[in-house]
């Protein structure tokens, strides 16, 4: 019927219930992590600061949606569905980007040589 | 010939070779249609209904046939890719040396200038054999410059520069459509392109005194008149770098970057200034933004190039 | 196998079945069940088809001299842009996958109603908050933006409804997430026993690749509209180029989804023509696992194509050679999907009725489409077609030759399951003849006259081109005549139509195994269907064959 | 819907498990459809971040970095309550399942008042883009010679963005004030709380979504502040 066949739990049910405690302890990674940022954009570290930045940013919504939205445990079709939509996410920035960062070729066709 | 039937007038250097590829794409795609057509009309007539056809042995898969005609046109499209695009970047590839005229869209119609200052509307002449750069922009929303004849197309865009180029190889009249739908009269923003002589052309240039009576040039004009010469003369008092040869050079900035002196330089440095200041100068030039229209942009342009000229000859 | 005439000789019109479930208004209005809600598309569609279509008479009526003397400038350019909005937005999105789609998927994989039939209803009344939209536009005056809405022109300039537009093709792109979403939800979890991924019917494939479309797509060309709606309102936006705004911005957060949007368009076609092929060919498709993943093929790799709308839009060259790269690779799958139909009909028993007219002439004009759609994929060939009536053309093959021929094919060929009755069978196919005729003496002409340049969204244009805009319109009107009749037989079938019996074709598939029309919960809930046998399992009985 | 209260799965599904799993995947398809859809924002973000790095820098800096971190905390804790909620929910914890969403509705709106008082400076300065539109740098000679109109442009997409996470936070507050209710009446129970895990699943999604602005919109460079 079903696609996948995840573990059961005693009540029949595919949930897995996460601790109060597990979620304390990713609040406390998120407020460090906000804190980080935070510090970070005081820094001048030139070009490399809106990476920092992202990668930040990342971690977080990877800790929210792993733990928060409980993906780590839920099934492989909704982890696939998950990471599909952020896929989807970075072919709509890449494709587009494609184009702005190599404009100066069209206005310099001096570039192609 | 059939050229006239099923394409335009071939005129410019570039139209036959886009009419090859052209017509080796439409040969192609006719090749399998006709193909595939033909296995659908033969094999329906077979196997139709109550036919004796021999029905044995209907295999509902063949792994070899599947890579095969994967494969095949896989090749065949990376093929056409490649010529394809071939032909396309010698569109973009602008020979040294192009003669330049500058174009401005607008609802509803085409602004031309020429390096002499002449200006024309909805109508360009362009001698033959000599190739043409255009370098356009729009006052307002998106237009696209189209000379069927020439096989040239390219999207005219506000607050941008978008170059072209071509050259003409048949004296004639040849239509100039707009083919960016651009509101009420977009199908009336058309004109022609009068490809002349050489000779014919030089005469056409002198004909019309009304714009060199002055014996300044527009550009020069302009220039005076917004007292670019009071900072930008290279004296003693300049404020600003000196434009005189300048145009084409590159130079360092403020922030250590380096950057080539080009049209869209010039035109951000006339409407935004302080944006990429010239290493060594303070933010002081005032912002053109509302006094300077798109088509004295141009003029303004042109003078600064031509600054070069007396330069070198002096 | 039986003949047509025989099945009906002894079918019965089903006491029970969801058409005569309840009879109140409200029965249907409030409906949730997915059959009804497909019935209330079907009529609403037909109904914008037709508005769509009646603009369409007008602009051929128009061009039938070079000058502007039917309609002003202003009013030519209002009549193509809602014959674009209304046809793309109202017909050709939903057309297949909210109606037959609605209506087969849960019948196809023997479930008794979508995953979410609450939310189904939910996407029918914003489809249609979204046509109301449309009619507000249509009252108020018209908008005359193009239906790509290219910004500055529908951001500043435009004077006409532009916002109301907007908001029309934003409702109607959340009635279409919801429905992929249904769609894909229902797929993987609502699948009868011994229905597995490779036991289904390639019409549900060709829905699952679609439905992904419209979730990952339409969402972005949402809040593209958002945005251009608040530059309306606003003054000042984004896509502003006084303020350093970029307009060729707009064309790649438009292309992202109306580019994937042309395979939603598409797909469920393929799907539908997949379903009729081995039907009356009474055999299995060629290569099933080949289609099926060549409609996830399609459905990916069109992501990623959106590009070659804006070849000479300014946008980068190397961009540009990205693009075009990837849209001769999309050009594969498609073809993969073409050979195997013509290969399915090796070794099969063919027959001639109305849907498998409609299906060979899908195959014919998709195949013209399709091939064109190679040149316009061209960097160098483009260059010359870029918006002349070679465009107009290459997609009206494709969404008119292609998917209004397979929405029809699949109208023809499950109209029987849908209502209990059977059309008149001669005039089905006579008004597929009339269509495949009518269709390439309309657009086949546009073809050639835009190798001679002749620009789209052209009111008045050069003489030169009087001689092949004349025979378009001539065809158009017979194509307009294939579809009238339809129209006059469908509806007198439902009063005056014979039985149709459970399965009127002898086809293959869940759908054919209950009752015509179907009860409110699809099958007889004290015997659900199981599934035993791959998908198209038809064997060609060769006794009945004449020489053998 | 009618006969809910006899069976807790709907006719059309066979079981409980079949009908959690789909609304889980639905919920997820959903949100799949939110994150293209403030993708569209990101993007045009992003390609204007390359085209005038000094101008969205300078922008940035006029934001209220001292509000947006506040609100960033708000929106974090509020996450963690609704977490807590979720597995109160699961373990048959009623009352604390109710307190949990109460604690996360009252952040909700806080976090939406702060947003209006943020806007209102913004309104207050003219910095709301428009013809009224000013630029006055507060950030000294630190971000000299951008030019306003990209500034205008940041504000554009500032506006726009946090105002439909604004519009999602509110819709949020809406369906929490839903669920309150429902939970009021005794819905929920220790296996009928997929309502409540579904809305977790948004209420995420949306501090998701601010865990991206804030950085982008208030942090792209500080540095001149430490210059006093």
């Amino acid at each position: 019927m079903s696609d996948t066949t995840a573990t059961h739990d005693d009540n029949g049910h595919d949930h897995h219930i996460v601790s109060v405690k597990a979620y304390g302890m990713v609040i406390s990674a998120l407020f460090f992590l906000m804190f980080l940022t935070v510090f970070m954009a005081f820094v001048d570290l030139g070009s490399l600061n809106p990476f920092i930045a992202l990668a930040i940013a990342v971690s977080k919504a990877v800790l929210i949606v792993l733990i928060f939205m409980n993906v780590w445990f839920s099934t492989r079709l909704t982890q696939i569905f998950v990471a599909g939509g952020f896929f989807w996410l970075l072919i709509l920035f890449g494709m587009i980007i494609i184009d702005f960062v190599s404009r100066a070729m069209v206005t310099n066709p001096q570039a192609w040589e | 010939m059939f050229e006239n039937y099923l394409m335009p007038e071939s005129a410019s250097t570039i139209a036959p070779r886009v009419d090859a590829l052209i017509w080796v794409l439409t040969g192609m795609s006719a090749f399998f249609f006709f193909a595939v057509v033909a296995a659908l009309a033969f094999l329906a007539i077979k196997y139709r209904k109550g036919s004796d056809a021999n029905r044995d042995l209907a295999h509902p898969d063949n792994d070899a046939l599947e890579i095969t005609w994967t494969v095949l046109p896989t090749i065949l499209a990376v093929v056409m890719f490649v010529v394809s695009t071939a032909i396309f970047l010698q569109y973009r590839q602008i020979p040294e040396g192009a003669s330049e005229i500058y174009v401005t869209g607008k609802q509803w119609m085409w602004k031309l200038q020429h390096p002499s200052g002449k200006r024309e509307i909805n109508s360009l002449h362009v001698p033959v054999g000599v190739p043409i750069k255009l370098t356009m922009t729009s006052e307002d929303v998106l237009h696209s410059f189209f000379v069927p004849a020439f096989r040239v197309k390219q999207d005219v865009l506000p607050g941008r520069y978008t170059t072209l180029w071509f050259e003409a190889t048949k004296p004639g009249t040849y239509h100039l459509f707009c083919t960016e739908y651009c509101g009420t009269d977009h199908s009336r923003m058309i004109g022609s392109v009068t490809v002349l002589e050489q000779a014919d052309y030089q005469r056409w240039l002198e004909s019309d005194d009304s714009v060199m009576a002055s014996n300044l040039t527009p550009g020069e004009a302009l220039y005076a008149k917004h007292g670019c010469v009071t900072c930008h003369d290279g004296g003693d008092a300049a404020r600003g770098p000196m434009l005189a040869g300048k145009y084409g050079t590159e130079e360092t900035l403020n922030s250590g970057e380096t950057i080539i002196i080009d049209d869209e330089y010039i035109r951000e440095s006339i409407y935004n200034p302080q944006a990429k200041l010239v290493a060594g100068y303070a933010p002081l030039m005032p912002v053109f933004k509302n006094l300077i229209n798109e088509e004295e942009l141009f003029l303004l342009i042109e003078h600064i190039k031509s600054m070069e000229d007396t330069e070198a000859s002096n | 196998m039986h003949t047509i005439a025989e099945a009906q000789r002894s079918a019965v019109f089903p006491e029970v079945n969801y058409l005569s479930a309840r009879h109140t208004v409200a029965s249907w209005l409030f409906t949730v069940d997915h059959k009804r809600i497909a019935m209330l598309y079907l009529v609403t569609i037909s109904i914008m088809f037709a508005l769509g279509g009646s603009f369409a008479a007008l602009i051929r009526l128009e061009l039938l001299t070079p000058a502007g003397d039917l309609l002003d400038s202003d009013t030519y350019n209002k009549v193509f842009t809602l014959h674009g909005v209304i046809m793309i937005f109202f017909f050709l999105i939903p057309s297949v996958p909210a109606t037959i789609g609605n209506f087969l998927i849960p019948l196809m994989i023997g479930c008794k109603d979508l995953a979410f039939p609450r939310i189904n209803l939910l996407s029918y009344y914003l489809y249609l908050l979204g046509a109301t939209f449309a009619i507000i536009v249509l009252v108020r005056g018209g908008v005359d933006t193009g239906w790509t809405f290219y910004t500055p022109y529908s951001s500043t300039y435009a004077q006409t409804e532009v916002f109301y537009a907007t908001m029309a093709a934003f409702a109607a792109g959340f009635s279409s997430i919801l429905t992929g979403l249904n769609f894909i939800v229902t797929i993987h979890k609502m699948r009868a026993p011994g229905m597995s991924w490779f036991r289904m019917p390639l019409f549900v494939w060709a829905h699952y690749a679609t439905s992904l479309i419209q979730i990952l797509g339409t969402p972005v060309v949402a809040i593209t509209l958002v945005l251009l709606a608040t530059e309306r309102i606003w003054g000042v936006g984004i896509f502003n180029p006084n303020i350093g705004g970029d307009p060729v911005l707009f064309q790649h957060l438009f292309w992202f989804y109306s580019h994937p949007a042309v395979y939603v368009m598409i797909l469920p076609g393929m799907g539908v023509i997949s379903e009729v092929i081995t039907c009356f060919s009474r055999k299995r498709i060629f290569g099933y696992t080949f289609v099926a993943f060549s409609s996830l093929a399609i459905a990916v790799i069109g992501f990623l194509v959106w590009g070659h709308h804006m070849y000479v839009s300014g946008q980068s060259v190397f961009a540009g050679i990205v693009f075009s790269f990837i849209t001769f690779l999309v050009a594969v799958p498609s073809a993969i999907k073409v050979f195997n139909w013509t290969a399915t009909l090796y070794k099969g028993e063919i027959t001639f009725e109305a849907p498998m007219i409609y299906a060979f002439g899908f195959m014919g004009l998709f195949l013209v489409g399709g091939l064109t759609g190679i040149l316009l994929g061209s960097m160098g060939a483009d260059v010359h077609f870029h918006d002349t009536y070679f465009v107009v053309a290459h997609f009206h093959y494709v969404m008119v030759g292609g998917m209004v021929m397979a929405f029809m094919c699949g109208l023809h060929f499950w109209w029987p399951k849908m209502t209990g009755r059977m059309y008149n069978e001669t005039l089905g196919q006579i008004s597929g003849i009339l269509v495949f005729v009518g269709f390439n003496l309309t657009f086949m002409p546009q073809f050639l006259v835009g190798y001679l340049g002749m620009p789209r969204r052209y009111h008045v244009y050069s003489e030169e081109w009087q001689m092949l805009n004349v025979m378009s319109t001539l065809g158009a009107t017979i194509l307009g005549l294939g579809y009238i009749l339809p129209a006059i037989y469908f509806p007198w079938s439902l009063f005056k139509g014979a039985p149709a019996g459970d399965n009127p074709w002898d086809a293959k598939g869940l759908e054919w195994e209950t009752t015509s029309p179907p009860p409110t919960f699809n099958f007889d809930e004290e015997n659900m269907p199981v599934v035993t046998e791959e998908a198209y399992a038809y064997v060609i009985e060769r006794n009945t064959l004449g020489a053998r | 819907m009618a006969h809910a209260s006899d069976s807790l799965v709907a006719h059309h599904f066979e079981d409980i498990d079949q009908q959690n799993e789909s609304a889980v995947l639905g919920m997820w398809l959903f949100l799949a459809q939110e994150i293209l859809f403030f993708g569209g924002l990101f993007a045009a973000y992003f390609v204007y971040r390359v085209k005038y790095p000094d101008a969205w820098a300078a922008a940035s800096s006029e934001l209220d970095i001292y509000l947006g971190g506040f609100n960033t905390v708000v929106l974090l804790v509020s996450s963690f309550t609704m977490a807590v909620s979720v597995n109160a929910a699961q373990t048959g914890k009623q009352q604390r399942l109710m307190m949990g969403m109460l604690v996360t509705l009252a952040l909700g709106l806080t976090f939406v008042v702060v947003k209006f008082f943020e806007y209102k400076a913004k309104w207050d300065h003219g910095m709301i883009p428009g013809s009224g539109f000013v630029y006055h740098s507060t950030t000294g000679d630190y971000f000299a010679g951008v030019n306003p109109d990209q500034i205008q442009l940041f504000f554009c997409l500032y506006f726009v963005m946090t105002g439909m996470h604004a519009l999602h936070m509110i819709i949020g507050a809406g369906l929490l004030l839903w669920l309150l209710a429902l939970g009021y009446n005794g819905h929920f129970g220790p296996h009928r709380f997929m309502k409540v895990e579904l809305f977790g699943f948004y209420w995420h999604f949306v501090d998701i979504v601010w865990v991206f602005l804030f950085p982008m919109l208030y942090l792209i460079d500080r540095s001149w502040m430490l210059q006093g």
